[in-house]
């Protein structure tokens, strides 16, 4: 199990209901976690949609979680 | 100070201006973007501008070091409002320097198009009928750090 | 009050700025014309602007009007300074607004590149070793009046 | 003979040393205006590196004059 904080804003943060959660995960990349919690807490945007960062620096979805990770995940922006 | 910031206070545009007097520089060509009171044919009532800021200051760095790259710039400074705004209130300022006005245009243009492409800062409509919306959220639209060219 | 002007006094930035608040626009793009302290290798001390005024403001309403009709603006306002500037002073100032930025972008570039190429307006440049040339007047350059296209 | 009014600006005001007068010319145009003047002052500009403009408008060289017409001739503008 990896101990990580996941930030949430926007849309996510209205869907999943706060701000930031410190969790234990089995899912060994940023993909596999989103996938996890979108299925835990019913998030509306699919994973190909979704963008990662881990430390305050944006990563690919097969980026490998470590244990203390500040990951968040960025819903599309809004653009023009 | 930071060329580029997120700010939860207005802009303050004559102090933004005055970091960017330069002597050698002939012009500076500024954008803001204001809060529109319609979008895609609705009425607009608000607009709620939220930033993951670490991450949003240091992508906005990241653009403006690009303009000065690819430009011939004197000096530039960008801020990004987040919060709740009213119809006409300043939403995003970018201010532009260079010897010629053509760097300055297009470093300016570059800059914004990145930023709005790029930066993780999303926008909410509040709209008349006192339904929201988070604007691309759910339907089209970029990622935040995809590409824009 | 003219959308166009010719000033004898300092341009007054944040009250230009003002005439173009609108509800509906969501962009404003401005060019700032400062005196530079060089210009083709000679320093600069300080800069004459001078101009025929009631021309130059006809001509500028024109060409307000023909960016008006080019691009999809809300407002487009334009102040030229005349007298004797000193270094880092405004010389001249653009502002456009309207729906979204690329059409802003456009006109306010529209707007300075043919006010450049068309005014008459005339600027004498006074230089460290005392010496004074009317910029263009013997030289190269546009006629004013002419196209710029 | 026709009247007109004559305005100087920039180099021409400075080689003419004044930035207006009133005078009376044979010359039927704005051309024909403007070389006559050059003669007599010394203008360094040639004619076809000055534009006219009479009341306030601009003309073709070939311009004709009238009575009483303001006319304005317009050296190269600084551009850039």
């Amino acid at each position: 199990m990896t101990r990580v904080n996941v930030q949430y804003f926007a849309i996510l943060r209205e869907q999943r209901g706060l701000t930031s959660e410190t969790l234990e995960t089995n899912a060994p990349t940023v993909s596999g976690l989103y996938e996890e919690l979108r299925a835990r807490h019913g998030f509306t945007l699919p994973g190909n949609r979704v963008r990662a960062a881990v430390n305050d620096a944006f990563v690919p979805q097969s980026h490998v979680l470590r244990e203390g990770d500040r990951v968040v995940f960025i819903p599309p922006v809004a653009g023009g | 100070m930071k060329s580029f910031a997120i700010s939860v206070e207005p802009i303050d545009v004559a102090a933004c201006a005055r970091r960017l007097a330069d002597d050698r520089a002939g012009a500076l060509v500024t954008f803001e973007g204001w809060v529109r009171n319609h979008n895609d044919g609705q009425q607009v009532g608000s607009l709620e501008y939220e930033a993951y800021a670490p991450l949003a200051e240091s992508e906005g760095e990241r653009i403006l070091a690009e303009a000065r790259v690819r430009f011939a710039l004197g000096g530039a400074v960008a801020v990004h409002r987040t919060g709740h705004l009213k119809i006409g209130e300043l939403a995003v300022w970018v201010g532009v320097t260079a010897e010629h006005r053509a760097a300055a245009f297009d470093a300016c243009r570059y800059i914004i198009d990145e930023a709005k492409a790029r930066l993780p800062i999303w926008k909410k409509e509040h709209y008349a009928s006192g339904a929201t919306a988070w604007i691309n959220c759910a339907t089209r639209g970029e990622h935040a750090g995809g590409s824009a060219t």
